[in-house]
């Protein structure tokens, strides 16, 4: 029986749920290629083999061959590289603008959880009317206000995606400080802060990695969605939403130009999606041994 | 003098429909080292009493008094020291224990708190309370998903013992346990009783395991007493009208016990704006006129009280 | 009252599989249950006693639930045998179920009439006017106003919501009543009285009944015979005089010391020591073993079959081996 | 019901006021001269001061900020672009209808796809048949749509001819945009189907319908289905927002003359008070679809009604 067995340390939590991720195969096959796209785009100069602005006018709109895998641009570029270097872009605006989103909204919706009342109602109903705008739409309207740019793309996504992260966080909030451990927290005389970091934060926050982990992956598609419409980050930059929105005028004839970057995009999301269900199953206490 | 003194205690809720009356006017007083048990259906308000009593929730009206000081109202530095005196043992061994903190480190957070004890000390006194509780020590570092509803509950007996409280309000400690769990752990909370002179007020709903623990019992309705006295007598000579249904719709253990059933019309209404009468009136066989005012609760007997107009008809 | 057998339950056996782990729910377990006469099932939680009432209606979830082994008789036939089609014609009709938690018994979507006509018009050829009538009358039957079964769920109370469950389970005349835990979740006041009605409908409709409970207080009062269950197993089983007057076995005998009695004084419950055994490493031998005040060398390897110490007295327990001259 | 209906409507009108502010501060404060956008680079100094008098940005953000509610709401009027000076709120008129269009059929065509597809896989967990949907769902959350959009003109139209790739008429024209954001939806409708089912599939009311002896069908489609739409209605709401979005991307790809294309030449030009006009009129859009699905909850749930009744457990706590 599992009280037989011995816990020493006290991250076992951490392996518990590795170990449990580790059985979803699908989980496992994200986060190895998650892993190995962030490792691509940290080494991007030893591992591309062209420059991303390195030109080769004699070889424009190349398809893909041994010399250039991915094909050449409009402009002669290997796409492969730029894919590479691309993922830099598309990788911090992935991570970058879910970290501003989840400190904000998380703070946000931890406040408004924790201490209900007046303040909960102020905040919920300002995050109505955040709401109000769909969540693409208010990403194009700050950027468009904010002008291009990789620092203002951040922004403009991780602002627009606040609201659901404090909703979520305050739902997982609130419905933790409905059990009874935090009274019994309260009747030993536990501070608020106390409460809050040791016996309420930590048992609200599977909900919010998960959300976490997809929500990188719906900001790239985001910021990718951004540049192609002309916002977030410009050409020539290496961005795959950028790549696509130069390459969009030469769908007809060469269609390489616009598959890889697209595929980039895709597989991207797609790991960052199934590392989420595996985590959300892997936390899942219901489903504990 | 009395551990504890209650004094028309009052706590309301504020709802959508009304206002809420979960304890309504309540008076009792606990003497030292005794076990007072409080009785009542869903919804009676016995388990707002108790929480109202430490301070988990704040009283709408009257007073209440332990070791005869007032302590209605008191400052965040004497409410520390007070619930070091006052502790309770919650019903749900599952959600009462932070699942993300091991037995021992659930044991441990009331000393840390205080900070008396030196790193070593703490480890020792969890060391003790474990076993006073009946945990094994190699249980230490096991998580409570790890264990069964009745070691969970010795966890959380250990954690309320472990500022050495001389009142424990114990919200249906038993009730989600099975049987032979339930006699476990009464009788280990007997054992501690008599060990170190605690003093409980026991919320349940079940009559025997009330009868079995408590020297007085005190019988809710609606928010309100309606009746109260020694643990015995109250099961001999129930005289509230609800009482005597209440106690005889236990089902008896026992294939020739032959007990004389009173069914109750109706169910239990909503304490939301309740009238001033007798809130048992509506389903009680003997209501009359007299019902609609408001009930006292009276010393029937010495030491027996009973919110009843009609107690003497009843009785009769 | 009791007449010929109407179901009868021969080495049940049922598994559930959770990831490497396989819970052995009900091991080997045989009962009969009579005409006109009500079993009692009791044990504590994680007994095995509700998957015994689903098999018999053949709604385990399956996966994870599996059906080892065993057979249950009705009417002749053997019913893990019968095909889905000819299983729902026993559903509802031939036996009916009322579950423990009257608050997610009943859909919250729909009306309880509804509902109840919902059993009617599956298996009675009858009009939509007809089957509504008759839910009317159903449940005026269990007490409640007849215009109230145009409301939803949620307008009801516990007590309602059960004595609703109780006309949907009622509503087309079944010989056998499953009856899990069916007051558990309610007040005592409320449980008598959906006791007291349960018992006069029983009577005046000659159902059959299995009831399913950890109250012995219930057993008393409900139940002809009664069938103690531990660890999937049925430990003791007998006339309710056999069970309260005669106990046997040492697991009975825990139950009963655990209880106060409320009618003498008790000074110290005398509890069984210990906890029910882990269904996916159940112990050798005899199961209770570990926790028996009399277990000898015996119990621990020697598996225990049920002796009958007097006509129809069923006792799991090597002490009551007639062999063994004690 | 008319009590919950018309509390409903009055929370709608703070988060209007609400979204009418977000959307015209965001757009003060947007860096750039207007009078040198609607002049051109040579224009004096003078006669951009008298344009800035003239558009009246020389007042106070308040006496801006009022200006601009009583033209929206009062007059219905969005102002006139700096470009081409044309009413916006004509343009947006003309061109509303069409996104709409576009969001409403794609909406519908991801509900078609995503539902059967979620229940597929709930009714048939751990099969073959729950994995391909799952993995058909996640591929569909996961592709861009503008990408999808490309690659279905690139092989529909461009390749095989068999549908235009741009532009604005008939049926065929709303085929491959509605398609190439319907996928995305259908996924996260397919994903969220398929877990409230298997959520409600658990529950003991489902039990309760088997014991009456009811068919596996009737089981699922009419006791689980009914109970697992709640969570799907209010995704299904969400989701045209995100369409609507979707559009605005989607007939930039295929040229389709909705709003979408008007405020992203309003984005390239600098022409403020278009996107702002634009932002504002989906954003009401949106939250009057909002206020809808609140209401048509009212209707699905019978307890919504008492939920908004009964006593909430946070307020009791705190009286």
């Amino acid at each position: 029986m599992a009280t037989e067995r011995k816990k020493a340390k006290k991250n076992s939590r951490f392996w518990e749920v590795m170990r449990r991720l580790r059985k979803n195969r699908l989980a496992m096959a994200g986060l190895v290629f998650l892993l190995l796209m962030i490792l691509i785009s940290i080494f991007a100069p030893l591992i591309a083999p062209y420059g991303y602005e390195t030109q080769d006018l004699y070889n424009m709109f190349a398809l893909p061959s041994a010399e250039h895998p991915f094909g050449t641009d409009n402009l002669g570029r290997d796409i492969f590289s730029r894919i590479i270097y691309g993922g830099r872009a598309s990788l911090t605006i992935g991570f970058a603008s879910v970290a501003v989103s989840a400190v904000f909204g998380m703070t946000l919706g931890a406040i408004a959880g924790y201490y209900g009342g007046k303040v909960d109602m102020v905040i919920m109903r300002v995050l109505d009317v955040f709401q109000a705008v769909p969540a693409i739409l208010m990403s194009i309207a700050i950027s468009a206000t904010l002008g291009p740019g990789l620092v203002n793309a951040i922004l403009a996504i991780g602002l627009s995606t606040i609201p659901g992260y404090s909703r979520m966080t305050r739902a997982s909030f609130m419905s933790v400080q409905g059990m009874e451990y935090i009274e019994a927290a309260r009747a030993i005389h536990c501070g608020d802060r106390r409460i809050m970091l040791k016996h309420v934060l930590p048992n609200a926050v599977s909900p919010m990695i998960v959300q976490m982990t997809m929500g990188v992956g719906s900001c790239i598609s985001v910021a990718a969605m951004l540049s192609f419409i002309g916002l977030g980050v410009q050409p020539p930059s290496p961005e795959w939403g950028a790549m696509l929105s130069a390459g969009r005028n030469y769908i007809r004839d060469y269609w390489h130009i616009v598959l890889f970057p697209g595929l980039a995009i895709m597989l991207t999301v797609l790991s960052l999606n199934m590392l989420g269900d595996g985590l959300r199953d892997a936390l899942d206490p219901r489903l504990k041994n | 003098m009395a551990l504890l003194e209650v004094q028309n205690l009052k706590k309301y809720f504020k709802t959508p429909r009304g206002i809420l009356h979960a304890v309504d006017d309540v008076t009792f007083s606990l003497e030292e080292g005794k076990t007072l048990g409080v009785v009542g259906e869903s919804g009676c308000g016995k388990s707002t009493l108790g929480r109202t009593i430490l301070h988990l929730l704040d009283s709408t009206g009257g007073k209440i008094f332990f070791k005869g000081e007032d302590i209605t109202v008191v400052s965040r530095n004497k409410l520390g020291e007070l619930r070091e005196d006052m502790q309770i043992i919650f019903q749900d061994p599952f959600s009462s224990l932070n699942p993300r903190f091991s037995v021992s480190q659930t044991i441990r957070e009331p000393l840390e708190l205080r900070g008396r004890l030196s790193k070593a000390e703490m480890e020792e006194e969890v060391d003790r309370l474990m076993e006073v509780v009946g945990l094994a020590p190699r249980l230490r570092n096991s998580y409570p998903h790890e264990l069964d509803g009745g070691r969970r509950q010795r966890i959380g007996i250990a954690r309320a013992l472990a500022l050495k409280p001389k009142f424990i309000v114990c919200d249906e400690p038993v009730s989600a346990l099975d049987v032979s769990i339930q006699a476990q752990i009464l009788n280990l909370m007997l054992d501690l009783q008599e060990k170190n002179g605690l003093t409980y007020m026991f919320v349940t709903h079940d009559l025997s395991v009330v009868k079995y623990i408590s020297d007085e019992i005190a019988v809710m309705y609606l928010g309100q007493m309606v009746e109260k006295c020694e643990s015995d007598r109250l099961f001999e000579r129930p005289i509230h009208p609800y009482t005597q249904a209440l106690l005889s719709a236990i089902p008896i253990p026992d294939i020739h016990a032959q007990n004389k059933r009173i069914l109750l019309k109706g169910e239990i209404t909503s304490p939301i704006n309740p009238k001033p009468g007798c809130r048992f009136a509506a389903r009680c066989a003997y209501a009359t006129e007299k019902c609609r005012e408001p009930q006292e609760l009276r010393e029937w007997e010495p030491g027996h009280f009973v919110a009843c107009c009609r107690a003497e008809e009843v009785s009769a | 009252m009791s007449g010929e057998s109407l179901i009868s339950v021969k080495d049940l056996v049922v598994e559930y599989t959770s990831g490497e782990d396989v819970v052995h729910a009900v091991n080997g377990v045989s009962f009969e249950l009579n005409a006109g006469e009500t079993l009692g099932l009791v044990g504590e939680t994680g007994a095995g006693k509700t998957t015994i009432a689903k098999s018999i209606l053949g709604i385990l979830p399956d996966p994870p639930a599996k059906i080892r082994g065993g057979e249950i008789f009705m009417d002749g036939k053997n019913m893990l045998k019968l095909s889905q089609k000819e299983m729902r014609k026993v559903r509802g009709n031939k036996i009916a179920m009322i579950f423990q938690d009257p608050m997610t018994a009943l859909n919250p979507m729909f009306v309880v009439g509804d509902q109840i006509a919902e059993v009617i018009r599956l298996h009675e050829k009858i009009s939509k006017a007809g089957a509504a009538k008759k839910s009317m009358e159903l449940l005026e039957m269990v007490g409640i106003p007849g215009e109230r079964g145009r409301e939803y769920p949620h307008q009801f109370s516990g007590g309602m919501k059960q004595r609703v469950v109780i006309a949907m389970a009622l509503a087309c005349n079944p010989q056998v009543l499953l009856a899990d835990e069916p007051t558990t979740a309610l007040d005592v006041t409320i449980q008598a009285q959906v006791l007291e009605m349960m018992m006069r409908l029983r009577d005046q409709r000659g159902t059959s009944m299995l009831m399913i409970t950890h109250d012995l207080g219930i057993v008393a009062e409900v139940c002809d015979k009664v069938a103690v269950i531990y660890a999937g197993e049925i430990v003791e089983m007998g006339t309710k005089e056999h069970i309260f007057d005669f106990t046997s076995h040492p697991y009975t005998e825990g139950l009963f010391g655990s209880l106060p009695n409320l009618n003498t004084k008790t000074k110290r419950l005398k509890p069984i020591p210990g906890m029910m055994p882990n269904p996916s490493s159940l112990p050798a031998g005899c199961k209770f073993h570990p926790r028996c005040p009399y277990a000898t060398e015996a119990c621990k390897t020697e598996t225990v079959p049920l002796f009958e110490t007097e006509p129809g007295h069923l006792v799991r327990c090597l002490r009551r081996d007639p062999r063994q001259v004690r | 019901m008319l009590r919950y209906v018309l509390k409903r409507i009055l929370m709608f009108i703070p988060i209007i006021l609400g979204v009418t502010i977000f959307v015209f501060t965001l757009l003060y404060f947007t860096p750039g001269d207007p009078a040198q956008v609607i002049l051109g680079s040579d224009a004096t100094e003078e006669e951009l001061e008298a344009c800035r008098e003239e558009l009246g940005l020389n007042d106070s953000y308040l006496e801006r900020f009022a200006r601009y509610c009583s033209d929206v709401f009062l007059h219905g009027n969005l102002g006139e672009s700096y470009i081409n000076g044309r009413s916006i709120s004509e343009e947006v008129a003309s061109r509303m209808p069409k996104t709409f269009t576009v969001a409403l059929v794609s909406v519908i065509l991801a509900v078609c796809i995503g539902m059967p597809l979620g229940i597929i896989s709930a009714t048939n967990q751990y099969t073959w048949k729950d994995n391909t949907a799952i993995v058909l769902a996640l591929l569909g959350v996961s592709m861009p749509g503008f990408w999808v959009g490309l690659m279905l003109s690139l092989v529909f139209a461009l390749k095989l001819g068999l549908l235009p790739p741009s532009g604005w008429g008939g049926i065929e024209y709303l085929i491959l945009p509605c398609v190439s954001i319907a996928l995305s939806g259908a996924g996260s409708i397919a994903r969220q189907t398929r877990s409230s089912m298997l959520e409600v599939i658990r529950q003991d009311y489902i039990t309760t319908a088997r014991a009456k002896g009811q068919t596996e069908r009737k089981v699922i489609y009419v006791h689980a289905l009914r109970n697992a739409l709640i969570p799907i209605v209010t995704q299904v709401g969400t989701m045209l927002g995100i369409q609507l979005s979707g559009a605005i991307v989607a007939e930039s790809i295929f040229s389709i003359p909705g709003i979408g294309t008007y405020m992203v030449s309003g984005i390239k030009n600098r022409d403020y008070p278009v996107v702002q006009g634009s932002v504002l009129v989906v954003a009401i859009i949106f939250s009057i679809v909002m206020l809808l699905v609140d209401v048509a909850y009212a209707f699905v749930d019978p307890r919504i009604k008492a939920q908004y009744a009964a006593p909430k457990k946070r307020t009791a706590k705190e009286a």
